[in-house]
């Protein structure tokens, strides 16, 4: 029996998937990607998704016609939940490949596009997103990286930013001005453009944390054939909503199950080991308040998820409530953890994944979560305003 | 809670038909100035209020059918405190509720018989104490003696209240019964004296029915905890999209919405939290007292802050007694004390949540 | 030796104001105020007010010129210490006579008015303030009351709100539009009026705390003779800045100064009992901290006081950021102990002061501290706008 | 503090001059720039500014006159650590200041006669145990044994450790030393390995020693709060004056405002509660130890606070390893876990406020 021939049978998927994470993730995987050279941990990650590939899970959540399982939502979270149980590795690498192209492609794509680009994913493609500018943030509209036509090509020039790992990728779906008088929204195009295109320079940007899993991307004269336009000329703010609701939930989703195992077997070694903290009210007492709102932060990405295959998912803005909520717990479920950690947690120990052991590091990266993919501040202003009627003035 | 959880323990159509059926009756009868007017004496909304639910059925939301009630459970029960605590509505229900639900548990088939149908009918309301884990009446060969401190209305017909080794279902009619005035108006508090008084049943297993009725307490304050802490909310919005400061509503300033979109967030994160803790019940999960008692400790206070930053939001009229405000702050206040102190169901829950995971259980599952 | 004579020896002056109160004070009034009806609780301030002037101390802060004891700011802050101590009762009802009044006449009103008004303060005038509308809160200079010349008086028609002691005053400092066309801060006038005056109504309104400490005041063809205008015609904005920076600090720090004999009487009954929240970790360090914070909010008061009597007072936050931090403070201390105090501590008691005692009932009037005298948000505007220099978009 | 409180004390003037000469020095050899190529290994802003304070007598401002210092005692001392704390200076000044005080408070004259002139001269820094409560090195007839880690620079000239009854002070050249890098790359930590090292001096009494250093140390771990917290609130400020978005400087939204309004009056709270623990110690208060663990507790939490809020006020480049915020995250971190877990210093103060109040003191006075 193979894991996509068990998918009418959810209980027998979710056997078959627990016996091949338990036969192919390396036990030592976690050990040997801690202070892994950038190379090894890009190698480990293509062998990771090949790996997934061999057995189908490569795209699961994709239609069959472009390389995908065609699995539906509950196999999805039947899978999050045995992959953080097996503590397997994420497909970090290929985020944007996974989730933003095809939440583009799909319905904004020509054919031919989607024929083309989606089939490198399934092979190992890593793509980048390039939107935010330095002086366009969280007012992405305001964006300034020019396009202009030049015969059957659009000629870039311009400056991107906190763009995940874009220093390893092949392939960039990037938004740009193509008419600078028209209303701020409405003279952006969209390309895909190749990175390995004469003019690309990319340059690593350090986080607090130590690592560098964002680039800033330079762009000089770079050359983008028109058929690599995404929708019409001027049209491509819509475009980028599609892209930016790709990201609703998934992403996050995998995080907290992932989370709740953590936080599980931090917790069952604390009491193995009789922790101190456990003996003091005010600690254990806020430790168990942070469990309370993870689990209700699991139940609500479940409704996310839910609610992202109905009609009336755009108009919401539970995602950006399970954004702020999920995030920063997130924060003060790594600050709990850093504090009972005493001087001993305030030794450096950088790590290329986040698992908890090294509190500082997790306190550091969870700033991610609360300013990267759209502040917090913006979440704010968004659940008012579309969520709560509160007028714009 | 998500359709899954519900779907194979009830009809999802009958929850939906109760939860419409009670907004639109207290929309109707128990809307702002009529639960002002009950505070204030002018009303008899309390009264009118309880005979309607009783004629509804709603009493016996959680009782079985075979005694007299819709056999809907602890997800029947939380739909409706959840409504009662949107109206802020005036009535002896988690008393009465909980005090049922406890003898549905714990109760024998003759007290069930005996008791139940009565509840469901509305023709007796029941006292419990406030905080049930205390210390209980002294029970002789005469009957059981001493005082407590209960929720319930003053004209409560009976007492649940724990004795020696059990729990002991006392008539109050008679005996020495005195209002306690709280600030909460649309509750009542009582102390209860008794002297030699004769139990009319009697409910063995003193833990077994402190657990449930703890547990039916808890599930009741933290499903009214959350009705009322979305209701003040939305009241306030409301508020803030119309009262006018330099030029413009004052929703319009942005201050103002993070702060609404932060108490959004709570409601959000509450409203999971005690579905979690409901379908815990409802599936008979042996970790469910760890949900229930964190569901109940969160739902209050977050209730707490939530009407604290309401009556803020609404500037000079949100500390007057005749807004909306003041009545969910007290409200949360009181169902912040009731059952048990909050750092105490704390506790309670890391007890539990070590002695699942040193048997080997994770308390965490939460299913698809 | 009176109290005044010893004023150049302040350890003895405090002795002597120490001997008076343990003289003049009855033992028994709080527990008298509690429940008492308004007349009671009216009658006994008047009392209270008529003792401290035969001692000198009815207005011991004014210039002797004006039947004031001309003392220095040490000396208030002995005298509120010292009633503190003695837990005396407060001057509640004379607020706006001794503090806001002179506040304002004395850098503008005229001597006529001076020698006038400020005679019967000593005497036992109440004051009060009709400044807020009901439209015209946080954006105070909106103001709409009308004030109109008809020969050598204004007609006053329109409706005030949150005016402190309304009810029972003799005399009202009120702001008024005489230029419905100019600028919303240049057509504001400021008067002194008689609340005996034909068409004055007040209406007590109840707040959440059961008592009614505010009035609403409704003004239909009011007459106010011209030479009780302060200040010139249109030039009221102006005025009314000396009335609200009168109240900085001073009036707040008899609060802390009361709080803190308060809580610490609270923390020696709950050490004496050995109350169970002394034993809880969580419960125990909360206390400990909110203590910590009263400690610097009654060195914060004391740095406002010094800052009143130096001339760039004026530009000066450090009164928003104690009203912000103080206001707060005292609300989470009431918090803190409705939740100690359980279920009992939800028993309704209304009291015409404020001791702990009650909690639920000090919490309810917490917010008194948080919305009025400018709620905390507007506070948070003069923050960062006047303190911090964020630039008003 | 209030002008009133030090004029009996110190001359103000001193005062006011040695902040303004800190102040200077590092505003110009210990700016942003200059603090972040440290950080990266580019230059030797440490070593140089260690020279710099030697030369300046800052080594020494705590320490009597007779010794060699400027005997400018805790109002000095919290000023430096202050200032240090503003700049984000990097070195080890919270050990070897903190070790002085605890020689000058418990040591005899002999041993200060000996080591304190040499720390003022800048000759030698000392390392401290991180946490100075913990068990001790063991003491035998051959000498003291042991590992421990400490707060100090990897080439402290010596460590004052706890053994046995007593505090002793141990040479480090030729011992076993160990750098253990940590977040904040602006001080060290090492890991000490002892085996039968010679004290080269010994302070008696265990308790006072480790009662004055801790109160040393809680005290520059306040001052260094509050200057940090201060500094980086002022930084993120001038920033958002600039950051542009939406055609306006972010710090003209609202929202952003009530935020930055809500981190100055913390400030400004965290100044007073610094500045009491100061006074009560300088004065000799015999309850200065209630304030001084509650300004080291309430001061660091509220400096990483402070920090985390600025992170998030800074946007995309808030959580970068090029701007200023994560050094003083970082900086506040290391603050909160030193000298003593801050759970345990409130209930040290607790502990302490109750003796008090037993002894029929009240600790709460302030004084004008």
């Amino acid at each position: 029996m193979t894991i996509l021939g068990s998918q009418h049978d959810l209980p027998a998927f979710r056997q078959e998937i627990r016996a091949w994470l338990a036969d192919v993730v390396p036990a030592d995987w976690k050990a040997r990607m801690v202070r892994a050279s950038n190379e090894e941990y890009i190698a480990f990650q293509r062998w990771w998704m090949a790996e997934r590939g061999k057995v189908g899970l490569a795209v699961p959540h994709w239609p069959v016609e472009y390389g995908g399982a065609g699995l539906t939502l509950r196999h999805l979270i039947v899978i999050a939940d045995e992959m953080a149980r097996a503590d397997a590795p994420q497909a970090r690498l290929f985020i944007i490949s996974l989730i933003h192209l095809p939440g583009t492609l799909f319905p904004h794509g020509t054919e031919a596009q989607k024929r083309r680009f989606l089939a490198g994913v399934a092979k190992g493609d890593v793509w980048c997103q390039g939107f935010s500018e330095p002086n366009s943030g969280s007012d992405l509209a305001s964006l300034r990286t020019r396009a202009v036509r030049d015969g059957d090509h659009y000629v870039i020039d311009g400056q991107k930013i906190w763009s995940s790992n874009s220093m390893y990728a092949d392939w960039c779906i990037l938004l740009t001005r193509t008419d600078p008088d028209a209303q701020k929204h409405r003279g952006i195009t969209y390309f895909i453009m190749d990175m390995r295109s004469p003019g690309v320079e990319v340059r690593p940007i350090r986080q607090a944390n130590g690592r560098s899993e964002f680039g800033e991307i330079f762009l000089t004269n770079v050359r983008i054939p028109a058929e690599n336009m995404i929708g019409r000329e001027n049209n491509g703010w819509r475009v980028a909503q599609a892209t930016l609701a790709s990201e609703r939930g998934v992403i996050a989703f995998e995080g907290a199950e992932r989370q709740r195992y953590e936080i599980e077997s931090f917790y069952r070694r604390a009491l193995e080991s009789d922790a101190a903290w456990l003996r003091d009210d005010q600690l254990r007492r806020e430790f168990v308040g942070l469990l309370a709102e993870m689990q209700a932060g699991r139940r609500l990405l479940r409704r996310v998820l839910e609610e992202s295959e109905s009609p009336e998912a755009s108009a919401s803005v539970l995602p950006s409530i399970v954004k702020l909520s999920a995030t920063v717990l997130r924060q003060r479920i790594c600050s709990f953890m850093t504090r009972i950690a005493g001087i001993e947690g305030q030794e450096f120990a950088m790590l290329s994944e986040e698992p908890f052991g090294s509190p500082m590091f997790d306190f550091l990266s969870s700033f991610s979560g609360t300013i990267a993919g759209g502040t917090n501040e913006i979440q704010r202003n968004i659940v008012a305003e579309r969520g709560l009627g509160m007028p714009r003035v | 809670m998500t359709t899954n959880e519900t779907a194979s323990l009830l009809d999802q159509d009958t929850l939906d038909a109760l939860r419409e059926g009670v907004a639109g009756v207290l929309a109707e009868q128990s809307g702002s100035s009529a639960v002002h007017a009950f505070i204030d004496g002018k009303n008899a909304l309390g009264r009118e209020l309880w005979d309607r639910a009783a004629a509804l059925g709603w009493l016996g939301v959680g009782i079985p059918e075979q005694y007299g009630g819709l056999g809907l459970g602890c997800h029947g029960l939380a739909i409706l405190h959840n409504e009662l605590g949107r109206a802020a509505a005036p009535g002896p229900y988690v008393s009465t509720l909980s005090a049922a639900q406890a003898i549905v548990e714990c109760g024998s088939e003759a007290v069930r018989t005996a008791w139940l149908p009565r509840i469901a009918s509305g023709e007796i309301g029941a006292a419990v104490p406030a905080v049930p884990g205390g210390p209980g009446l002294e029970w002789s060969g005469a009957g059981v003696s001493g005082t407590m401190r209960c929720l319930g209305d003053p004209d409560a017909a009976f007492v649940l209240a724990p004795a020696g080794d059990s729990w002991v279902i006392v008539e109050l009619a008679g005996t020495d019964v005195s209002a306690v005035p709280v600030w909460d108006r649309t509750r009542d508090l009582i102390d209860i004296g008794l002297s030699d008084a004769k139990p009319s049943a009697v409910l063995t297993d003193r833990q077994g029915v402190t657990d449930a009725l703890l547990r039916a307490m808890a599930l009741a304050a933290a499903a009214d905890s959350r009705g009322g802490a979305r209701s003040i909310t939305e009241r306030t919005i409301d508020y803030m999209k119309t009262r006018q400061q330099f030029g413009q509503p004052i929703a319009g300033f942005q201050a103002l919405k993070h702060r609404a979109a932060d108490l959004a967030t709570k409601l959000a994160v509450m409203d999971e939290m005690v579905a979690h803790a409901v379908h815990k019940t409802a599936t008979g999960d042996p970790d469910a007292d760890v949900w229930v008692s964190l569901a109940k400790a969160e739902a209050t206070e977050t209730f707490v802050f939530v009407a604290t930053d309401c009556v803020q939001l609404h500037g000079g009229v949100g500390f007057t007694w005749d807004y909306d405000p003041q009545v969910f702050l007290k409200r949360a206040r009181l169902n912040e004390m009731l059952v048990m102190a909050n750092p105490a169901l704390r506790d309670r829950a890391a007890a539990g949540l070590a002695a699942a995971t040193r048997a080997g259980r994770s308390a965490l599952e939460l299913g698809l």
